[in-house]
């Protein structure tokens, strides 16, 4: 037994003065529900959570440097690494927020455009966030295998559209890199037309579901107050019943034209942010059939607006979006030269984090892990 | 040496090896673990006295097996749970500290 | 009652069980090698450079401008200006590129190097199946492994290729009443093969390529 | 004395010795198990087939189980810590448990009286007759047992139940402080 | 917001915090997104009032920023007036004044407030420290408004703002035992060149300097197409 | 059926009892026994290893339908000699004890998993005549073999000297230990009907005929919810979803086999398997009427078909609700254990002897029996529903 005594499973507990009875357990970075490489130090009592500290910066990449030695249009295909599920939504907030800079006044159709991928791109986004989050419960790929097979067909929409599938690099300033191709429009209409099917289908398994409900009700409860003091955006905000959708307060793009409601929770568990996102899925297809309805012939960017030697008068400009996963903005100043002095993105994902310690203390692991998945985290934005 | 002698000598030896694990291991747990030895001992003594007995038949020595092993069953549970309360309070299973710290 | 969801769902996954026997279309996946997807037209992979005709040093159509060099966001791209000129693809007197390398393993394939290129030299292939043995020599590409002809970029892109085509007849024909064009109509003959139907979902360029050195040189 | 009493006799033997000597718990409820086993077995082999059974659920699935579970949960595994293993008046036990045993193989070794022979028919005892005799003639100690092991399931659960105020305390964790 | 909106908002905080040195910084830019400097020391009062106040419940900070200033040396070339004394006699003349001077270092935070319960904003708040090297304190708004946690975190990690009052305040992004501040200007990546294939002479001489002792089988494939 | 040559259905059903007949005649008297069992239990052995390993193929092809894939479909014909690549795979993957583990035990552990799953084979009547050893206290020993998966599992948790290994085999044996008792609750209602502990008795008294219809128990309430409430508790005691805590990949990443490798966390899949398939078949046996047909007129087909039908059947009810559901949390799990599975399989003992006791005839029997069953099953329901405990709810929008 001599080989063992080199290892005592003292060690394996934290040292504290009520005696070793803490267990220390790094979740991550190479953990399969912590949806990329995010650590959490968990302290447990049993299996009772009594102290996370979420550990950041395994896929930091200094994003924003980059951005401050490229040039403004440079910048563009960076920002698809953000949040890599999203990166037309990424796309969109960056031209809003340089077009804000600059002044630059976006073409009718663009706008159209922008929603419609905006709306695409949200629709996969919930889609697979709560198929991941059934995944995190241990559901054996069966829901998540549906949303990918969804996801699948709006993938193809963005391939034939923007020539990627994930890092779409699409939106330019004053509009966006191509027109649609021929045929695009009556394919996607296919497909937000066949969408509906698949949500009932989701629903059907996953809704009424007691074991999903046992989970997930009361689990990682965040209160209106702390949600809006900790700066929580998206549907996790939703969730915990603030009426607060930038889409409808800040009105961007064209987003007032539409006919949507913004679904709202009571609870703020983690059944209502679930449930938040299948609502939303909906509320996206109406304003999809709309602006597919009225999309109209014209320009699709603005011919003033060079791609090249792009140089904004010195100023600066805050410019925000409604991205999947709550408010995405930016934050850029100018001095006048081809690069912006100061590029500042505020990441949905990271400051939605914020708040996970207290959403687990006293909780157990398990809830832990389904509580991270409810934030609807992707570490390309996090760590940026 | 007959059979029986040989299952009793064995269950004496056990005994012996459970009186003298519960006589001198300091920790609690494996105190009330030679104890189960004992009776195990014991039951070993009545299953043999039962087979090369003269009335088989009658099932006296499986019967006293039968609840000797219940009665070790609820001796552990209620002796692991002393156990347990008695960690909660001392924060030891160390027979010998805890009966030098007094409470 | 507790339990109706939990058959609930039972029934659902049933459904889809029976049903991916059913009906082939449920089916999410394919199986690769042997079943290919339907090529998307418009799908982008890594860059190539165009030329015109069938010598691909001759007819290339880059004029070492650097400004794809200048504008790639990772500079992945690295070229050196000749010294002696060629005629382009328009029939005026360039420069040509007497080095151009990419850096495959750092190019992120966001085709601002084909946006900004005034000359159409540069274009976005869409072959995937890329492999290398040699992770720091193969994933340089020279300018002889970049060339594609522009037949392969008809092949892939037809309604764009179709439009660059278009372009560059104008601009030839602008070009034109100057004597001195014997290079543009050599290079004229590429225009000849015929667009395919400008439909997005259409394109399923599975054919091997005639001229395609993407196979050959990572094959 | 067949071999396979021997060989059971020696696992019994030596698993219950080592349950008594190894300095790690865990690996002394291990050993102790392997004595558990053995013994069941030769309870097999002494045709008390429902008593074999029983043995082995109830030691090796019920109390070698719950041991290590205490061991776990009173974090007593002595292995690695650099503490005695033997209690202070360890001589006093060995000598006393050496004489016990002196004792009892000298009355074993001694008895003189005349036992079934060793090729006696094994007694023909099935589940029936067990569940006959302890529904009719032993009947009240059965109840008596009912009795004895639920008060001891309340007891081992009261007992063992966290006091209340633990779980407040879980929740006044200080948060805040580095890692 | 307008510039008249934010003056009467200048002038409500400095009747509300006594002794707040309130700046309006204006935007040129055509987002006319103006902001208000505020001074460390009132900087909490600030917020608060900024956060409580009835008529304006910005309870919602969205975003934090750092930027770095390093001090610039700034010219001017202005036409003056001048008597110069010419041949003739002196003659007023237009002359090229350089005027030359170096602007203040100092790392600078931004706040974007926004009011989720009226849903206004945003209002810009700025606050700066006294340089870049020592006096890096600025007070946290960490107790008004829990969003700063992280990304105050971030601001210290990236700048290395001091956030008085910030309870946690350790290295989000880069690991613990990293000294510098990589966002600033003058950062200077430090040579842990991995290498890298690349067609780039200047960055495989880099490479090389790094591994000097490189096998000629490694040096690359750049030379090959030379 | 009575064209048939019953002399042919007699000898399909009994075809490997008269080979293996054969094969002993020809040895000495003194030898016969020990061959004989030698036999079986290389047939049983041999027979169950193989449908584990077809249960791996059958899990992920069905698995992959559920989700609208194909599966495996690469190694053999329609993949089904994808166990042999994975087992070849295992086999010669580099073994990896972690440092500082407890070497001797980190060896035993898999050992003894395997052996105790393996063991408990012996007593399943898998046709007629087709046991390994008939015992008396059959169902007793059935369950002592289990029982001593648990100390594998513990020794593998232990041994690892991990974190995750340890809360995995924490929370395993506290699961098998709670299931084990509506287990063998479960079963205790068969066995106090049928008299006898004996598979093989149990069986003989489903065998049996009124009209068409067998004397399956799962055709009575009681024995009905016997069964589920029997399936629901294999299905925790043997880790399967939606009880799969013990290995929850995306809690505690593999949970007590997270530090094994190669062919020694082969093993432990096999183990995990073994156990699944060994409490469907003694749910076959209790339940299901073991290798009998349900209607006399089916009586035709060998009982080892029907056997292995049952099993396959139970099988495609694991995959089936492993592809749907997710799992349950460990207070959720012990809360089930506790306070829904042993009140409900004690008062189906209840039940079962009403149904013994209850007279008139048998439409009353059955109304009497299934009314206590449901009755206290939907004030369960409407007791949660009322607490607010698991409800959808319904939301407001904002325009």
């Amino acid at each position: 037994m001599s080989a063992t005594a080199t290892l005592p499973p003292a060690a394996m507990l934290l040292d504290s003065e009520e005696g070793s009875q803490y267990l220390e357990i790094s979740m991550g970075p190479h953990h399969p529900s912590t949806h990329g490489v995010f650590r959490m130090n968990v302290v447990l009592d049993g299996e009772t959570v009594i102290k996370l500290k979420p550990v950041f910066g395994y896929l930091h990449r200094n994003h924003e440097k980059i951005a401050e030695n490229e040039t403004y249009l440079g910048s563009m295909p960076y920002t698809d690494r953000l949040d890599y599920f999203c990166s037309l939504t990424n796309n969109w907030g960056y031209a809003l927020a340089v077009e804000k800079l600059a002044g630059i006044e976006v073409p009718e159709r663009a706008e159209y455009i922008r929603v419609i991928t905006a709306e695409l791109t949200r629709l996969q986004n919930h889609a697979s966030l709560v198929g991941f989050l059934m995944q995190d419960m241990g559901a054996s790929g069966t829901p998540l295998m549906y949303a990918f097979r969804e996801r699948e067909k709006i993938l193809d929409l963005f391939e034939a559209l923007t020539g990627a599938r994930m890092m779409c690099n699409y939106m330019r300033f004053g509009g966006c890199r191509c027109d649609l191709p021929a045929g695009w429009l009556d394919w996607a209409k296919k497909v937000v037309a066949s969408f509906p099917k698949f949500l009932d289908e989701f629903e059907t398994l996953l809704v009424g579901n007691e074991i999903i409900m046992a989970r997930t009700q009361g689990v990682g409860v965040l209160s209106r107050e702390l949600a809006i003091s900790a700066g929580i955006t998206g549907p996790m905000l939703r969730a915990s019943g603030v009426n607060y959708d930038l889409r409808k307060v800040d009105k961007y793009g064209i987003y007032d034209r539409f006919s949507f409601r913004v679904p709202l929770g009571d609870h703020g568990d983690v059944y209502d942010r679930y449930m938040m996102r299948l609502l939303e899925m909906r509320e996206s297809l109406k304003i999809l059939e709309q602006a597919m309805k009225d999309i109209p012939e014209g320009p699709f960017t603005d011919p003033k607006t060079k791609v090249r030697n792009f140089r904004p008068k010195p100023g600066e400009a805050y410019g925000r979006i409604e991205a999947p996963k709550g408010e995405l903005g930016y934050y850029l100043i100018s001095d006048g030269s081809p690069n912006p002095y100061r590029y500042r993105v505020r990441p949905p994902s990271l400051i939605n984090l914020t708040v996970l310690e207290d959403m687990c203390l006293g909780r157990n692991v398990a809830d832990v892990v389904i509580t991270l998945g409810s934030v609807d985290i992707v570490l390309g934005e996090v760590d940026r | 040496m007959t059979p029986l002698n040989g299952y009793l000598l064995l269950a004496a030896f056990l005994f012996s090896i459970g009186l003298a694990g519960a006589l001198t291991r300091r920790n609690a747990i494996l105190v009330l673990a030679g104890i189960e030895l004992m009776l195990n001992a014991a039951n070993l003594n009545f299953i043999a006295f039962w087979r090369y007995g003269t009335h088989p038949e009658a099932l006296t020595g499986t019967m006293f097996a039968i609840f000797s092993i219940s009665i070790a069953a609820a001796e552990a549970a209620v002796g692991l749970g002393l156990i347990l309360a008695v960690y909660r309070h001392f924060k030891t299973t160390d027979l010998d500290e805890i009966d030098s710290l007094k409470g | 009652m507790v339990g109706s969801g939990i058959l609930k769902g039972l029934a659902e996954t049933a459904r889809n069980f029976v049903g991916s026997y059913a009906s082939e279309e449920r089916m999410t996946t394919v199986e690769y090698p042997e079943e290919k997807l339907p090529r998307i037209e418009a799908s982008r992979n890594f860059p190539f450079l165009v030329f015109d005709g069938d010598d691909w040093h001759a007819g290339m159509r880059c004029v070492s401008c650097q400004i794809c060099e200048k504008e790639c966001p990772p500079k992945c791209i690295y070229i050196e200006k000749s010294t002696d000129k060629k005629p382009d693809a328009v029939g005026k007197l360039q420069n040509y590129p007497a080095r151009f390398d990419i850096d495959i393993s750092v190019c992120m394939s966001c085709q601002i190097c084909v946006e900004v290129c005034p000359f159409d030299a540069i274009k976005m292939d869409n072959a995937f199946e890329y492999f290398a043995t040699d992770r720091f020599g193969d994933l340089v590409l020279d300018k002889q492994k970049l060339s594609r002809s522009n037949e392969y970029y008809h092949q892939i892109h037809p309604t764009e290729a179709a439009n660059v085509d278009a372009e560059l007849a104008a601009a030839r024909a602008k070009a034109a009443p100057k004597p001195a064009a014997p290079a543009a109509a050599a290079a004229a003959p590429a225009v000849a093969k015929p667009a395919a139907a400008p439909e997005v979902t259409a394109s399923t360029a599975n054919k091997p390529a005639a001229n395609d050195p993407a196979k050959e040189s990572n094959g | 004395m067949t071999i396979l009493f021997l060989i059971l006799a020696v696992l019994a033997i030596v698993g219950a010795s080592a349950a008594m000597a190894f300095r790690s718990a865990v690996h002394a409820i291990l050993a102790l198990a392997l004595a558990f086993v053995s013994l069941a077995i030769l309870y097999l082999s002494l045709d008390a087939q429902f008593v074999g059974f029983t043995q082995i659920i109830v030691y090796v699935g019920a109390v070698a189980i719950l041991a290590v579970f205490a061991i776990m949960m009173t974090r007593s595994d002595s292995a690695h810590h650099h503490t005695e293993v033997f209690s202070k008046s360890w001589l006093t036990g060995l000598v006393l448990a050496g004489g016990v045993f002196t004792v009892l193989a000298w009355a074993v070794l001694g008895d003189k009286t005349q036992h079934a022979a060793a090729d006696a028919p094994a007694p023909v005892t099935t589940v029936t007759q067990i569940g006959e005799a302890l529904m009719q003639r032993y009947a009240f100690p059965l109840e008596i047992m009912g009795l004895l092991l639920t008060a001891a399931l309340i007891g081992a659960v009261v007992l063992a139940m966290p006091l209340l105020s633990n779980k407040s305390g879980a929740k006044s964790v200080t948060k805040g402080d580095a890692r | 917001m307008t510039l008249e909106a934010l003056a009467a908002l200048k002038l409500e905080i400095e009747k509300n915090v006594p002794g707040a040195i309130v700046e309006i910084i204006t935007n040129p830019s055509v987002s006319a997104q103006h902001s208000l400097l505020i001074d460390n020391a009132h900087g909490l009062a600030v917020a608060m009032f900024l956060r409580d106040a009835p008529e304006l419940k910005l309870d919602y900070c969205s975003n934090v920023t750092g930027i770095d200033w390093p001090s610039r040396e700034m010219t001017e070339k202005t036409k003056v007036k001048k008597m110069v004394e010419g041949p003739d006699g002196p003659v007023e003349k237009l002359v090229d004044e350089v005027r030359k001077w170096t602007t203040p270092a100092y790392l600078e935070v931004v706040y974007h407030l926004y009011s989720m319960t009226l849903g206004t904003g945003p209002v810009i708040l700025r606050l700066r420290t006294g340089d870049r090297g020592e006096n890096v304190q600025v007070p946290s708004f960490y107790s008004v408004w829990r969003s700063c946690d992280l990304q105050e975190r971030e601001v210290y990690d990236l700048y290395g703002v001091i956030f008085e009052g910030h309870p946690d305040l350790r290295r989000l992004l880069m690991w613990d035992e990293f000294t510098d501040w990589p966002m600033r200007r003058d950062y200077v990546d430090p040579d842990d060149y991995e290498y890298e294939p690349t067609a780039h002479d200047e960055v495989l001489t880099r490479a090389k300097a790094h591994y000097p002792a490189a096998a000629p089988a490694e040096s690359g494939p750049a030379e090959d197409n030379a | 059926m009575a064209s048939m040559n019953t002399g042919i259905v007699e000898q399909a059903d009994q075809i490997f009892v008269v080979l293996k007949g054969a094969v002993v005649s020809h040895l000495p008297t003194i030898l016969q026994p020990l061959v004989s069992a030698i036999i079986s239990v290389i047939a049983v052995v041999a027979v169950f290893a193989g449908l584990f390993a077809l249960t791996t193929v059958f899990e992920r092809k069905g698995l992959g339908r559920m989700q609208n894939r194909l599966g495996p479909n690469r190694v053999g014909p329609f993949g089904f000699f994808q166990p042999a690549a994975d087992g070849i795979k295992s086999l010669t993957k580099e073994d990896l004890v972690p440092r500082a583990a407890d070497k001797i035990v980190h060896f035993l552990a898999p050992v003894v998993l395997v052996a105790a799953s393996f063991l408990g084979y012996a007593v399943l009547p898998v046709g007629r005549n087709m046991v390994v050893t008939n015992l008396d206290a059959g169902v007793l020993y059935f369950f002592a073999a289990g029982s001593m998966v648990e100390l594998g599992v513990f020794m593998a948790g232990w041994s690892s000297h991990s974190k995750y290994s340890l809360l995995g085999a924490m929370r395993a044996v506290a699961q098998m230990i709670s299931y084990e008792v509506p287990l063998v609750l479960a079963s205790i209602s068969v066995i106090m009907t049928a008299g006898s502990l004996s598979t093989v008795d149990i069986v003989a008294k489903q065998a049996q005929y009124t009209g068409t219809i067998a004397h399956w128990y799962v055709f009575t309430p009681w024995g009905f919810a016997g069964f589920i409430l029997f399936m629901i508790a294999a299905t925790a005691e043997s880790n399967r979803c939606p009880f799969d805590l013990p290995e929850g990949e995306s809690e505690i990443i593999a949970g007590y086999f997270i530090e094994y490798s190669g062919f020694k966390f082969a093993l432990f899949f096999a183990g995990e398997y073994l156990g699944m398939l060994a409490t469907s078949a003694l749910a076959i046996t209790l339940f299901l009427g073991g290798w009998s047909a349900p209607f006399s007129f089916l009586a035709w087909v060998p009982s080892w078909i029907w056997f292995f039908a049952k099993l396959l059947t139970l099988i495609f009810c694991f995959i089936w609700v492993r592809g749907t559901l997710p799992r349950l949390r460990m207070d959720q799990l012990m809360g089930l254990a506790w306070k829904f599975m042993l009140p409900m399989t004690i008062l189906n003992l209840f039940v079962a002897a009403a149904w013994r006791f209850v007279p008139g005839g048998l439409p009353v029997r059955w109304f009497v029996c299934a009314a206590m069953l449901v009755i206290p099953f939907a004030l369960l329901s409407r007791g949660l529903r009322s607490e607010k405990k698991l409800q959808t709810r319904t939301y407001r929008f904002a325009e």
